[in-house]
């Protein structure tokens, strides 16, 4: 009468529940170091984090504050090999390795900022609308649609003009803009969620609405929010380092978009190093975490590849 | 009608040749934990004009065994492992036009002799002198011409089986515009291309093989009479094969997007579109178990109607044995990518030999069984994982002996038409006597 | 002939075995269209239902997609609130007595008193509308199987938090006294031990389903509502879960409402049956008699269509059509839409002109205006008179049913325009046949009673 | 719900929309302080300051200036631009010319590219194609776009000097008449063949840099939702027919892959929009974006909200549009609702 057990991996009779999820967690890891482009990312994001965190061992700053680029008097728009300067300097003397490195760390901390922010306010908003829905939900969706009207890049242009240029406004204005996309992803997957029959059941032994929430759908919900995420991560200092590169930074910090900008009006003389570089840094970062969101989405959630 | 109404199985001769025969079928999977031998060794005949059941439960490989007629199997994952589909086109008997006569048996058809030996008898047809095909062999291009024109397939969701974005009409008409394309240009009166470009652009049209700028030069007004007269003699072609299938107002329906309409009348319109050929073969795979009962016994009916006049040979698939004991002639059952038993319908349910039929017709609840008492079979289906030679059913089976486990059984013939692969029913006593018949296993 | 609109499929004996009182229930769910997306109509999934379940016993739901048994199981559940009428729990013999007095009178016509009487037993015992200690005690003692054994098991929760939740949630147990209850469980249902720690992914269909099952069980319920329970296994497992179910309501006296589209099994499983179709009930009772003698065409045509109902080599009988869209049911009897031994008695109506038209080439395009005094009485305007013509022409002869022809009361073509008046019918309402036996059908097969 | 419905309920939502962005935007004015500084001289009393505020109603309470303020922008009173010294209004249509040439012709070249590449490799799942395609996507996600555009002004303009940059050769310019101001039409209308070319040509590496992350986008998403067709059993019933693959793929997965790709589709005219702004610097196109730009750093407001609030009405029609053509590729969208 009894099944014979069916799944692989014959558990003992002393697992627990902490071996089982650890476990569990290796497999899919296993899984998604399987994909070499996966792994490509995840070596991209190493890296550039490595970069960003020991910057001070790789460029040692001599200003006092080190997000600062220290400008080289003695040495304008040298090229790349120049004793001093492995990657040559910029128009102003500033040393394209020392902001290649340190803009690591600038990327950084704007991502992580921008994405813990629109990650926690767009959950929150997501979550509210779609487990309440009606007029909760009717409402702030059209708040979230108006939001999604502007096109990001162009509304966070906007506020950060507004709010005058700088590096910290430019984080407020990616908050404002980057939150709606959890919002809404959020909202949907929990309204999905919400049908399973699992709900139900939960809804059948009594259990209350915020466990029910905080269980079963929550849990269920976040892998699509946990992938944009991923992506966002990439995503951010894209859009951060276009707002710097058209001036929203104050100019002469260590950041990747500020130095491209002060290399662009080199390139018709030929001096092409201090736009190429930093400007690469900032699509081998996007390239890493968009890799790693990627094969991330295809092992978290196979189904919804499509999504996005 | 019934079908099974005094058919023993010594009723059912077979002396005509059948329509089809899967030889030492094998296909198999690959899997992340290895291959999965999802039909490992499968043998049948349909015989021409019969209705042959595969029973099975899930993933016991029924409908891989019925997708690989048509080549329906994903490869990858699949591999074609081994084995042929032989399949032998028939045509309506020359002599008796189809009324029936001595020829053909009283059956009205024939079957189209070997193009080699032209009904002689040689290696190619396996001295039958009849066209044999083997499916799995063929080019891509010959399956073409046989999928859906001489074997067609209904599906088990007509919800999913049918494009969304095509009105019924649309889709019903391509496959009048791929096998009767000439018929159609017949029917137009424009068969003899009377003018160089529009005859030419008309046929090819008809054969659906016009491109974007072509159609528009269709839709110019010189050649749009033409056109207009091939889509007048297609849509008479679709209303007729829906009408067939007892759809009400077909002019009406053809108009209509597949998810306004019920799921009893998608079925009608996937088996019209699936006789609109005329098939030798029709393989139903499951096609009422998405539909409601009332439904599915207006479904039943209509495709044993068809089968008796169109005399279609038919290959049903289905997971409920009291279904198939309706529409079937003869029945096998699957078991684990096997072939257990086969018969014909009536001694399935009289007299059931292999222990898996048994406890499977002993599970359907019935007013005979006390409540709680139903027979289940206990255990779950085996992983089938380079299954080692040994019996599949081991394991679960009540009568087993030593020998099920060391040895892999053979279908064999126990009387005329039943056969059964089990060793219980025809060993003596004694586990040492048991014959030791291995299969090959590769 | 004709009972009170809630007559109720009940014994006669009235103990204080009752456990659950379904009374006139309904469930009306909007459809909104336009671009206001205003209300334009409700789909009447359950349609004023009443029915009794009592302690140990198993009622069987049966009927065909779309006919409101899932619905009608999710309210009883309490998961879905109903638009009218009450799930009775728990009900006394005497309460039930009074309860069914109450309901007796229609709403305007209660006194102050009845009222208030009325509302001192909802308040304790009406699902949607009880609080506090009446509801934890309904909901301990009402669960639920699912259908989907997948779909009802929290894919990231392992087996001893699925199956252990009901009694952490009650505050039963805890820690290691709450995973030997588990254990207990599991063993209970066939599972063990061993399978604690895996995911609902590691198992077999049947093995999920047990673990619903164990889940149900957990708080030890009265009542266990069976949506669909075994529908997605094979046959063979089906029997080993129908075998446990059956094995497990004989120890601990459940009640089970099972619903299913499957006679065999309703068979084999219940004691009483109640036969649903457009979001009401058809035929009720004991299955015996449901299955020796119905009084419904359409349970006939349940049980002749059915391949496994059947004992000898007949026919499979079909049914013409299909079903009803249950935001618009058919007047009279829901059924005379594809009843076979319909008369003209059962309900005809404009509707079904219009639906012959949609049927008959050509003519539906024709149809310009369809102007209904009521459901019985229009004038149909058409685009030509030869249309009108037809349409006449076909009323009086034999390409409608007799029994339709019959039920014209009046018809005359003027011009483009058809005028049609049937005979006006009440609703069919369910009769007494036979002990604990009701039909809801204008035809009597000669067991009746009168109602008491 | 009928079609019909379907729209008329969109564009009901439409100024909501346009109503929620237009109070954002004033908003946005509102953040920076009083508008006020604009017509701010030095030595100016007191009194004449606040003379000034009651003529621009800016004593008023906000949601009344609100209604002043949305008031002129529905007359067309978008305020002064300092960058163009001229009102926003005049300066504004030959510019939104030279954007939309730009927008619409990579828009074009994406669509087609992007849809074609995506069924390409959605066609061959797993194979070389497929493979190159998903590194042709992802880069293009990741891509920096004035990175990009840098890079192909490096090479292509400085290094090899293919392809100029700029909007056109001032003296081809100075040949014709522009009456639409989209010089590849202009110059179509002339009939001067040579003005086609040399708009063509100075299309070139802007379009391309735009054209590129929009390609990405379509061709991925038309890549996946083909794969996803590609396994439902329609198209196993269509291959049941005896219909060849090329037609199964054409007439069957392909139209429905479409129906996800459109939204796509319109959401990318966004990216177009917004990566604009980034080609016109570089590329020195007299375009909305540049003008945007250089407002942005000149603190001009006026300019700023004129083209946030004109962009996304403009992001907005178009993807009711896109929705439209939705309703009518997927009916069951409409009946689903």
């Amino acid at each position: 009468m009894v099944d014979v057990p069916a799944g692989p991996a014959p558990a003992r009779i002393t697992d627990s529940a902490w071996r089982v999820r650890t476990r569990r967690g290796g497999e899919l890891l296993m899984s998604l170091l399987k994909n070499p482009t996966t792994v490509a990312g995840l070596v991209f994001i190493v890296l550039l984090l490595g970069m960003a965190i020991f910057a001070p061992l790789i460029a040692e700053p001599n200003t006092p504050d080190a997000y600062q680029m220290p400008r080289d008097w003695g040495a304008l728009a040298v090229p790349p090999g120049s004793p001093g300067h492995i990657l040559g300097t910029t128009n102003v003397g500033g040393d394209v390795l020392y902001g290649v490195v340190w803009g690591a760390r600038t990327s950084l901390r704007l991502s992580v900022i921008v994405v813990s922010l629109t990650v926690l306010i767009g959950v929150t908003v997501g979550s509210i609308a779609g487990f309440r829905g009606g007029k909760v939900d009717e409402i702030l969706m059209r708040i979230v649609d108006v939001f999604l009207s502007i096109p990001e890049l162009i509304f966070a242009l906007a506020i950060a003009a507004v709010l005058g240029p700088s590096f910290r406004n430019i984080i407020l204005a990616l908050a404002v803009v980057f939150w709606v996309k959890y919002a809404r992803i959020m909202r949907a997957q929990i309204i999905h969620v919400k049908e399973n029959e699992y709900v139900d059941a939960a809804r059948v032994i009594g259990d209350s609405p915020l466990r029910i929430y905080l269980k079963d759908i929550l849990p269920n919900s976040i892998t699509p929010v946990v992938v944009q995420a991923t992506l966002d991560m990439g995503n951010i200092v894209l859009v951060g380092a276009t707002l710097s590169f058209i001036g929203l930074s104050e100019a002469g910090i260590a950041e990747w978009g500020v130095l491209v900008s002060e290399g662009q009006s080199g390139i018709s003389a030929g001096r092409w190093w201090s736009s190429t570089f930093p400007g690469m840094m900032v699509f081998l970062w996007a390239l890493g975490f968009n890799l790693f969101g990627d094969g991330l989405r295809d092992v978290l959630d196979p189904k919804t590849e499509s999504t996005r | 009608m019934s079908l099974i109404d005094g058919i023993g199985p010594e009723a059912a001769p077979r002396a005509r040749p059948a329509v089809a025969s899967v030889k030492d079928l094998r296909v198999h999977f690959r899997s992340k934990v290895g291959v999965v031998h999802a039909v490992d060794g499968v043998s049948f005949d349909i015989g021409d004009g019969e209705t042959l059941g595969l029973v099975g439960e899930t993933g016991c490989g029924k409908s891989v065994t019925a997708r690989s007629f048509l080549d329906l199997v994903p490869m990858p994952p699949g591999i074609k492992a081994g084995g042929a589909i032989e399949f032998r086109p028939h045509h309506t008997c020359p002599s008796c036009d189809g009324a029936g006569c001595e020829t053909c048996d009283d059956s009205g058809r024939q079957a189209e002799p070997c193009d080699s030996c032209n009904g002689g008898g040689c290696e190619g047809c396996g001295h039958t002198g009849q066209r044999t095909i083997d499916l799995l062999e063929i080019s891509e291009k010959d399956l073409q011409t046989i999928r859906g024109n001489r074997i067609a397939m209904i599906f088990q969701d007509p919800g999913k089986a049918l494009n969304p974005a095509l009105p019924i009409g649309e889709q019903v008409a391509e496959v009048f515009f791929q096998h009767r394309a000439d018929d159609l240009l017949a029917d137009a009166g424009a068969s003899d291309g009377t003018e160089a470009l529009g005859g030419a652009l008309i046929q090819r049209k008809a054969g659906l093989k016009t491109s974007r700028i072509e159609d528009f030069l269709l839709s110019l007004p010189p050649l749009r009479g033409q056109r207009t007269k091939l889509m007048a003699a297609v849509q008479t072609r679709v209303a007729e094969a829906l009408a067939e299938t007892q759809i009400p107002n077909p002019r009406k329906v053809m108009d209509r997007y597949p998810h306004e309409l019920s799921g009893g009348m998608r079925q009608r319109v996937m088996i019209a579109q699936a006789i609109a050929c005329d098939p030798d073969l029709l393989i139903a795979d499951e096609p009422t178990t998405a539909l409601d009962v009332t439904v599915q016994a207006r479904i039943l009916e209509l495709i044993r109607d068809l089968q008796q006049r169109h005399r279609t040979s038919v290959l049903y698939i289905s997971h409920d044995l009291s279904l198939v004991k309706e529409v079937c002639d003869r029945v096998a059952v699957m078991y684990a990518g096997r072939i257990v038993e086969s018969a014909a319908t009536s001694s399935i349910f009289t007299d059931p030999h292999h222990p898996y039929t048994q406890g499977l017709l002993a599970a359907i609840p019935s007013a005979n069984h006390e409540r709680g008492r139903l027979v289940a079979i206990p255990g779950n289906v085996p992983e089938l994982i380079d299954p080692p030679a040994a019996c599949r059913f081991a394991g679960r089976c009540p009568y087993e002996a030593p020998a099920c486990t060391a040895h892999d059984p053979l279908a064999t013939t126990i009387t005329a038409n039943h056969e059964v692969a089990c060793f219980i029913h025809h060993a003596p006593a004694g586990d040492e006597e048991r014959p030791t018949w291995d299969r090959k296993v590769r | 002939m004709t009972a009170p609109a809630n007559t109720v499929v009940r014994t006669g004996r009235d103990g204080d075995d009752l456990l659950v009182a379904v009374r006139d229930l309904k469930k009306h769910f909007p459809i909104r269209e336009g671009a206001l997306q205003k209300v334009v109509g409700h789909i009447k999934a359950v349609d004023g239902v009443s029915f009794d379940i009592r302690r140990g016993e198993t009622v069987g739901l049966v009927g065909e997609s779309g006919c409101g048994k899932t619905t009608l199981g999710r309210v009883v559940s309490g998961l879905t609130e109903p638009t009218d009428g009450g799930v009775y729990f728990g009900l006394g013999g005497e309460e039930r007595r009074k309860l069914d007095t109450l309901l007796e009178v229609q709403s305007p016509d209660r006194t102050d008193e009845q009222s208030e009487a009325l509302s001192a037993l909802d308040a304790n015992h009406r699902v949607d509308v009880m609080v506090g200690d009446a509801f934890d005690h309904y909901r301990r003692n009402c669960q639920v199987v699912f259908q989907e054994s997948f779909a009802s098991l929290n894919p990231r929760q392992l087996i001893k938090d699925i199956v252990g939740r009901p009694l952490r949630v009650h505050r039963e147990a805890s820690g290691s006294d709450l995973t030997e209850r588990v254990v207990e469980l599991l063993e209970q249902v066939g599972l063990g031990r061993q399978h604690l720690f895996r995911y609902p992914h590691q198992f077999s269909g049947g093995q999920r389903q047990r673990i619903s099952i164990a889940r149900a069980l957990a708080l030890d319920p009265e009542l266990v509502i069976l949506d669909e329970p075994t529908s997605a296994l094979d046959v063979s497992v089906q029997a080993q879960i129908l075998n446990l179910l059956h094995e497990l309501q004989q120890e601990r006296n459940l009640a089970y409402l099972f619903i299913t589209h499957d006679l065999s099994v309703v068979r084999h499983m219940a004691d009483r049956i109640v036969v649903m179709y457009v979001g009401k009930v058809a035929e009720a009772g004991p299955t015996q008699t449901i299955f020796e003698r119905p009084e419904h065409p359409y349970t006939d045509a349940l049980l002749a269509s059915s391949p496994d109902m059947k004992e000898s080599a007949q026919d499979l009988q079909a049914l013409e059509g299909a079903i009803p869209d249950p935001a618009l049911p058919p007047q009279g009897c829901r059924f005379h839409t594809r009843c076979p031994v319909a008369t003209p008695a059962c309900g005809w109506e404009v509707d079904d002109i219009v639906r012959w038209l949609e049927d008959e080439e050509g003519m539906f395009d024709e149809l310009r205006d369809v102007e209904r005094k009521s459901p019985f009485e229009a004038a149909l305007s058409f685009r030509s008179e030869d249309a009108a013509n037809r349409l006449a022409a076909a009323l009086r002869s034999d390409a409608v049913p007799d029994a339709m022809r019959s039920a014209i009361e009046d018809l005359n073509t003027t011009g483009t325009d058809t005028r049609i008046r049937f005979t006006a019918v009440d609703e069919v309402q369910l009769t007494l046949r036979s002990e604990d036996h009701v039909a809801a059908c204008v035809l009597n097969r000669g067991t009746s009673t009168e109602p008491s | 719900m009928q079609i019909r419905d379907y729209i008329l309920r969109r564009l009901m939502v439409l100024p909501v929309l346009i109503i929620g962005v237009s109070i954002i935007v004033f908003a946005l004015t509102r953040v920076g302080g009083s508008p006020i500084g604009v017509y701010l001289q030095t030595g100016m009393t007191q009194e004449e300051v606040t003379e000034l505020e009651e003529r621009f109603h800016l004593d008023d309470p906000l949601p009344v200036q609100y209604v002043y303020w949305a008031g002129g922008v529905l007359t067309g009173e978008l305020g002064w631009s300092g960058v163009a010294a001229a009102p926003v209004t005049d300066v504004f249509l030959p510019k939104l010319a030279a954007t939309m040439e730009l927008a619409i012709s990579s828009a074009l070249v994406a669509v087609v590219l992007g849809v074609a590449l995506g069924t390409f490799a959605g066609a061959r799942r797993n194979r070389l194609p497929d493979h190159l395609t998903r590194v042709f996507s992802i880069s293009g996600a990741a891509m920096p776009l004035f990175w990009f555009a840098i890079l192909l002004l490096i090479v292509f303009w400085v290094y090899l000097g293919w392809f100029p940059i700029g909007r056109s050769d001032p003296n081809i310019y100075a040949r014709i008449d522009h009456p639409t101001n989209l010089y590849t039409i202009d110059s179509l209308l002339a009939g001067d063949f040579g003005a086609f070319g040399d708009a063509l040509w100075h299309l070139v590496l802007p379009a391309a840099t735009l054209g590129y992350g929009a390609t990405a986008i379509i061709a991925r998403m038309m890549r996946s939702s083909l794969v996803e067709e590609l396994q439902e059993d329609y198209v196993d019933a269509a291959r049941a027919k005896g219909l060849p693959e090329r037609l199964v793929l054409r007439r069957h997965a392909r139209r429905n892959a479409l129906i996800p790709t459109v939204t796509v589709i319109g959401l990318s005219f966004g990216f177009l929009l917004q990566g604009s702004v980034v080609a016109e610097i570089i590329f020195r196109w007299p375009g909305l974006g540049r003008w945007m730009a250089d407002s942005v750093l000149r603190g001009d407001q006026a300019t700023i909200m004129a083209y946030v609030l004109f962009t996304s009405v403009l992001f907005l029609v178009v993807n009711l549009a896109v929705d439209v053509i939705y309703a009518y590729l997927d009916r069951r969208v409409v009946l689903g609702e």
